[in-house]
């Protein structure tokens, strides 16, 4: 569809220039490279979702307005990013990912509204989830706003616990000899099964949830700290116990930087577990928040409203590691 | 006349659950405050918590179904069932072309039937099963899944020929095309479903606070008696899930809701997880029920409004 | 306490069970500037390693002052062969970091001024702030430098350490070098080993040059170099004595590499030795 | 306590010979020395939990001679270990797990059979989880092979998935800035949330406790290749680079050995994740297994059983690692 | 296709906004021998950096043969200075890996011979199946060395490869360099690209010097050594059109040094350059 498919198309090189000519000279030229730069991966996607909604739909009790206004929306502003960052890898990155999504879209609505092949109660279409999604965001709001605190109490505990007895762990050796084994058999419980040891002895549920949080993000940023500081080359350490360092200045001007690729995977990881347990820790006496939503929801086999929970844990934990990854470049500058 | 005493705080334990309009009844028209007491609500999503919650003397009341206080209590635990919340409603899903032959438990051999494990309507099945001569450990394949959802897709998809569910999800299958074949008051006829329990030390130490609880919880049983649409209004704001489900649940479906402990069900019920190998205790459970609380409390009602029928129903099918 | 200086007694080293050093006698007087000289593989760095108590030998001892070397200390600063910088510290807090620890009581802006006082001195008055990432082979290894010389410590083990820089800065380093040994000569002498593969470098630096043979890594031979002070470059070719040792010394290191190079492999032409 | 101790005590040195000659001679000094190696820390605490035992019971329902078997079973198997391997980092690290086991098996007792002053039934005696794990054996590692299968599959093939997507995405820069979006959004999805549909999708049970299995130990490795790769060495990309090396031997002879460290540590929490989902994934039907067992019993708030459930899972946990920690020795000992 | 041999086009090259290069016109001929000469940190090796196809130019543009440089290619070999080897394979399979890539159609056991082959030339001949971390430095580079010979590309980039080998060894990599250069003289003729800051080591390699200037970096001088081959070391010493070359480009070296090293802090006396 390219316009150098049509080029090709024609035999020989003087049809090209009669092409070219036919397409009004430099003019003409300078209209097909500028169709030729529109004519992108995400852009052709878009057109063909477009397409799609012209087929005739199966499900016929929904309606498509906002949905379509969505997909419109985000190949509007596709548009205008590409062309003001142009080449950019930013751009392009923006370009997979849309496109990625467009092709999920497609197959979702063809799957479901267009088709009619999955089942309506576990696979809604996207149009409905759009409605919902924002329907729910008071409320979603709320819940988010409602399982901030738990999280970033029992997050952060995990955060300002783990990494500095990994890297002191990690650094001396018979300490990690003798915690290593810890953390093979006390990793691997399910958090949920504190859960009745934390009703029984802390004093209130919110705590019990928010400990929760923080055994199931501990494990994570411990192993990666731990193991994270073997990573460190020989060469720096040698360099680092020549200079006599004292034990604080060691473990935070060397091991910790040394071991902070390490450090920020692990806090990736203790994130996702975070958000993971969430249900399970509002499980515990909470009637709001977002894990409570979710858990609350799916018990009511509501499966489009858990998708749309599910979307917005997605956009707050973006919104937490847009935070960390502006850390994480100033903190590890000094890589390549 | 209590309004002006300082209120007392009491918390309460509870499961999204249809079953617990009470509660939502008597802290939506204030009659907890009537009554004296500072209620609050605490959802549990899994009886087991909620029963930690209690034991460990977080919460001063709470409901989690039968099977879960009754386990407690063969385990050792001190705890008292000192009102009732509901009872039945459960009941058996299938294909609609499979429907049929569920209908008598004895065409179950051999079939594979999905449960949620400890929930009521799944000790009575097995129960009933029990005493229909069928070893449902041998004879009958059952799946158990880990939330009603799961079941309901595995009925749906046909992994499984039945499920046990409970409301809800029996109206919600329904719409979706599948069918009660067996409900499990017609195995177990008023089976009782979620208690009032509490720890044996709190209700000795403070009884009255328990008997103002009791009081409150029947007057919203006499409001849910009375006033259907403002009792689906306010039960849709802790279950979440369409009105008119609510509405076929709690008037036109199995559910019957009652504050009374039904000592002689409880006992009942016990025996049947004694038969579906859930407990095997040689336990005395009527030590563990106290019904004086709840006669406390209607008496007293009774006195205040003689005229008030709901509380003379309650009376005559009341037995200590 | 009546033994200052170096002493290697009877030391060997194993890699697992490959002996590296092997029976290693040897004793570096307080204020001597020793050069160890050998060829490649032989046992300079393990050597250097043992000094400055980072591998502790198989057998036999190493100690200093009359003290068994147990491990690192704040009297022994070292510049390892691949020159190392703390590669998330700028050069200059690099220096700073190793400041602090030798000189506690100082302030901040104290370290730093001599920080930037040592950088100034290796040429590189700019690079306080650069990253060692973005810093050339050889602008890292100065900053390395300036780091031991900052801290100033009574021992000093350089490995190989003007290896990755131009012939004229490495002169001005080596005079530099020379001015730090001998600054100190009036209250406690400062000692310096150095490893170098350059023999006119040796030459130029050491009161005495020590060779170090190979297979397994032996004190080949150990010369007191007793040309007059200060050595200025351009006379000392005209220098016969200085002629003498130089040939010697080559020749001492030739056999070694000879045999280790098959000879009937190697594609230079007869007698063109160096 | 120690014998130098008591030296210090006696006033000047000549007073010191004395208590050498008094001792025997070379003799006495070499009982003394003898001691001394026997004054180990966990020596004392095992005679200070073997004191333990004769305080009187609260708990008074209970037998506790296999547990005091045990304690006596663990203390002379040390004494013996200590003795064959003297000086050893392995006799050091194994004295600092016993000490530990010691400790927290001395305050379990002291604070439930001697004290009793925790919940019976959250927090049975030492002696009565014991007799359990006994009791039980044959029942968990009938639940242990069951489960053994579920876990080998779908955690193994979330390493077969995990580590060569992630290895691809984090080399290719384009793909590492589509992936990392991803993976905020998908990974803190709890893994239950996809039963429903797994259950709608696959075709038997068994396929999708594998599947929830999978998706819980994906994230982590996935995550820790993916930033793993990102950890090696500029210089040796710009080598493997100029070498010209093509994409598979690159991904295969630089790129995976060195991300090897942070994959091996991804798979250390995949396989704690397969571990604490596993409850989840054999709640989809399945009648035996480890989790299911784990997750029946604690519905029944049996928590002794519970208890021993984790030690099992430990157990199997730790044989796993155990093979883990050969491949990696092996594998990374270039590294150091 | 008749500009056979490396163009350097008006080449820039930036970090930031710091300018490291800037307007570089240079070409080298094919079958040349270049040595570049240059002050610590002018940008020798970024420059070779940009030859190898690891860096583009800010502006400007680098082409060989004919066809603008847009990334590595097998038709250039490098040392670099720091002489990376995969630390997790040995020596040897390391430069297996390395023929593979350029041999494909070769077997693996004829590969490994080659690799033996070569190891055993820069005198590693037990080396083989040693990690880059069991070895001492100058072995590392040595078998860097050995790698980049053995793939035998028609050009060579190598950055100060001869920096951590002692001058015996030294020697014989340099005559072993110079045989391997001029073996293809006859089908096709190799190029090599040289740093080093050894001048006399430029002088009896190259044919043609280039002197690099620092800040910001840019060609100083080229000039051609029209000394004859076989260059015979101790003989060269005699030949006076060496000397004068050699005091010329060492004299050129100083100029940049001198102003980079605020000369006032120097300690070497007047007149004692090197
Ligand atoms: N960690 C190690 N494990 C095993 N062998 C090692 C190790 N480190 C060094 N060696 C071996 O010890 C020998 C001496 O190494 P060393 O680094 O001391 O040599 P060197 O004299 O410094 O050489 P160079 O001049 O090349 O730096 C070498 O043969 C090397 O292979
Ligand atoms: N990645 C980088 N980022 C910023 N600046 C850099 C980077 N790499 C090199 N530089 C700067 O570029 C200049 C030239 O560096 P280069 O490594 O090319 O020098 P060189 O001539 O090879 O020096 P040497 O002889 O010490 O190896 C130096 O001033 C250095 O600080
Ligand atoms: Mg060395
Ligand atoms: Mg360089």
């Amino acid at each position: 569809m390219k316009d150098m498919t049509v080029e090709a198309t024609l035999p020989g090189s003087n049809c090209r220039q009669k092409v070219a000519a036919w397409a009004g000279g430099r003019g003409g030229f300078m209209k097909t490279a500028w169709l030729k730069k529109l004519m992108t991966v995400p852009n052709i996607l878009f057109v063909a979702l477009v397409c799609l909604q012209f087929l005739p739909d199966r499900r016929t009790d929904e309606s498509a307005v906002l949905y379509q206004l969505l997909i419109g929306l985000l190949g509007a502003s596709y548009l205008v990013y590409a062309h003001l960052g142009r080449g950019n890898e930013r751009v392009q990155t923006a370009g997979d990912l849309l496109s990625l999504v467009f092709v999920s879209l497609g197959t979702w609505q063809l799957l479901t509204v267009k088709l009619d092949v999955l089942d309506k109660m576990l696979f809604p279409s996207p149009a409905l989830v759009l409605d919902l999604f924002i329907k729910e965001t008071p409320a979603a709001l709320k819940g988010a706003a409602g399982s901030l605190e738990i999280l970033l109490v029992g997050y952060g505990a995990a955060l300002l616990t783990a990494v500095p007895l990994g890297l002191v762990s990690g650094w001396v050796g018979r300490l990690k000899r003798t915690a290593t084994p810890i953390t093979r058999v006390l990793g691997p419980v399910p958090p949920t099964v504190y859960i009745p040891y934390a009703i029984v002895m802390l004093p209130t549920f919110k705590l019990s949830s928010m400990f929760v949080i923080f055994i199931g993000a501990f494990w994570p940023v411990f192993i990666n700290t731990l193991n994270g500081v073997h990573t460190i080359e020989g060469r720096l350490i040698d360099s680092a116990r020549v200079l006599k360092l004292g034990s604080r200045t060691m473990i935070t001007k060397v091991i910790f930087p040394g071991t902070l690729p390490s450090i920020i995977t692990g806090a990736t990881i203790g994130l996702a577990m975070s958000f993971i347990l969430l249900t399970a820790a509002e499980m515990i006496g909470a009637t709001s928040g977002l894990g409570w939503w979710v858990k609350y929801i799916s018990d009511f086999a509501d499966y489009p409203r858990v998708i749309v929970g599910i979307l917005y844990a997605g956009v707050v934990v973006t919104v937490i590691m847009f935070g960390f990854d502006k850390a994480e470049k100033h903190l590890l500058r000094w890589r390549r | 006349g209590a309004a002006d005493r300082e209120l007392k705080r009491f918390n309460v334990g509870y499961l999204a659950s249809t079953g617990h309009a009470m509660y939502f009844i008597a802290k939506e028209k204030g009659y907890f405050e009537q009554e004296g007491l500072d209620v609050q609500l605490f959802l549990f999503t899994n009886s087991g918590e909620g029963m930690n919650a209690i034991t460990s003397g977080k919460l001063d009341a709470g409901s989690f179904g039968t099977a879960p206080p009754l386990l407690f209590i063969a385990k050792g635990a001190d705890i008292t069932i000192f009102g009732g919340q509901m009872s039945e409603g459960h009941g058996l899903v299938a294909k609609p072309e499979k429907a049929e032959q569920f209908k008598d438990l004895k065409n179950y051999r051999g079939k594979t039937i999905a449960t949620v494990r400890l929930q009521t309507g799944d000790v009575v099945f097995r129960g009933g099963l029990h005493h229909t001569g069928i070893d449902w450990k041998k004879d009958v394949t059952i799946k158990e899944l880990d939330s009603p959802g799961a079941v309901l897709e595995a009925v749906k998809k046909g992994s499984v020929d039945a499920g046990i569910l409970w409301p809800p999800f029996l109206t919600l299958a329904e719409q979706q095309g599948l069918k009660v074949a067996k409900l499990s008051g017609d195995i177990l006829s008023g089976h009782t479903c979620c208690r009032q329990v509490t720890l044996t030390s709190k209700l000795k130490a403070n009884e009255a606070d328990y008997v103002r609880f009791m009081r409150a919880l029947i007057r919203a049983h006499a409001f849910y008696k009375t006033t259907p649409d403002e009792t689906v209004d306010i039960t849709s704001k802790y279950v979440k899930i369409d009105k008119a489900i609510l509405k076929k649940d709690l008037y036109h479906g199995n559910l019957y809701l009652s504050p009374d402990p039904d000592k002689q069900m409880v006992i009942h019920f016990w025996d049947y997880m004694n038969d579906a190998e859930y407990i095997s205790s040689a336990k005395k459970v009527d030590a563990y029920i106290n019904t004086g609380t709840f006669r406390k409390a209607l008496d007293g009602l009774i006195r205040e409004y003689p005229n008030e029928k709901d509380y003379k129903a309650l009376k005559a099918a009341f037995r200590a | 306490m009546d033994t200052r200086g170096i002493i290697f007694d009877r030391v060997s080293l194993s890699y697992g069970r490959q002996l590296i050093l092997e029976n290693i006698v040897l004793s570096i007087d307080e204020g001597e500037f020793v050069c160890l000289l050998g060829p490649s593989g032989a046992g300079k760095s393990s050597l250097m390693r043992l000094l400055a108590g980072l591998a502790a030998p198989s057998s036999g001892e190493v100690s200093i002052n009359g003290e068994r070397v147990a491990g690192p200390g704040l009297d022994r600063g070292i510049v390892f062969q691949d020159y190392t910088l703390f590669p998330w510290m700028s050069a200059g807090e690099n220096i700073v970091l190793a400041l602090r620890q030798a000189f506690p009581h100082q302030l901040g802006w104290q370290l730093r001024e001599v920080a930037e006082e040592f950088l100034d001195l290796v040429g590189l008055d700019q690079a306080f702030h650069k990253l060692p990432s973005h810093m050339s082979g050889g602008m890292r290894q100065r900053a390395a430098i300036a780091r031991a010389f900052a801290v100033n410590p009574p021992i000093l083990l350089m490995d190989e350490p003007f290896g990755a820089v131009d012939a004229v800065t490495r002169a001005k380093l080596q005079d530099l070098l020379l001015q730090l040994w001998q600054r100190e000569g009036s209250e406690r002498p400062k000692t310096v080993v150095f490893v170098t593969h350059d023999v006119d470098e040796a030459m130029i630096l050491a009161s005495k040059v020590v060779v170090i043979g190979m297979n397994p890594g032996r004190v080949k031979e150990v010369r007191t170099i007793d040309i007059p002070r200060p050595r200025v470059r351009r006379e000392l070719y005209r220098n016969d004595r200085f002629q003498l040792l130089r040939n010697h010394l080559i020749e001492l290191l030739q056999e070694d590499v000879m045999s280790e190079l098959s000879s009937d492999r190697t594609v230079c032409p007869p007698g063109d030795g160096i």
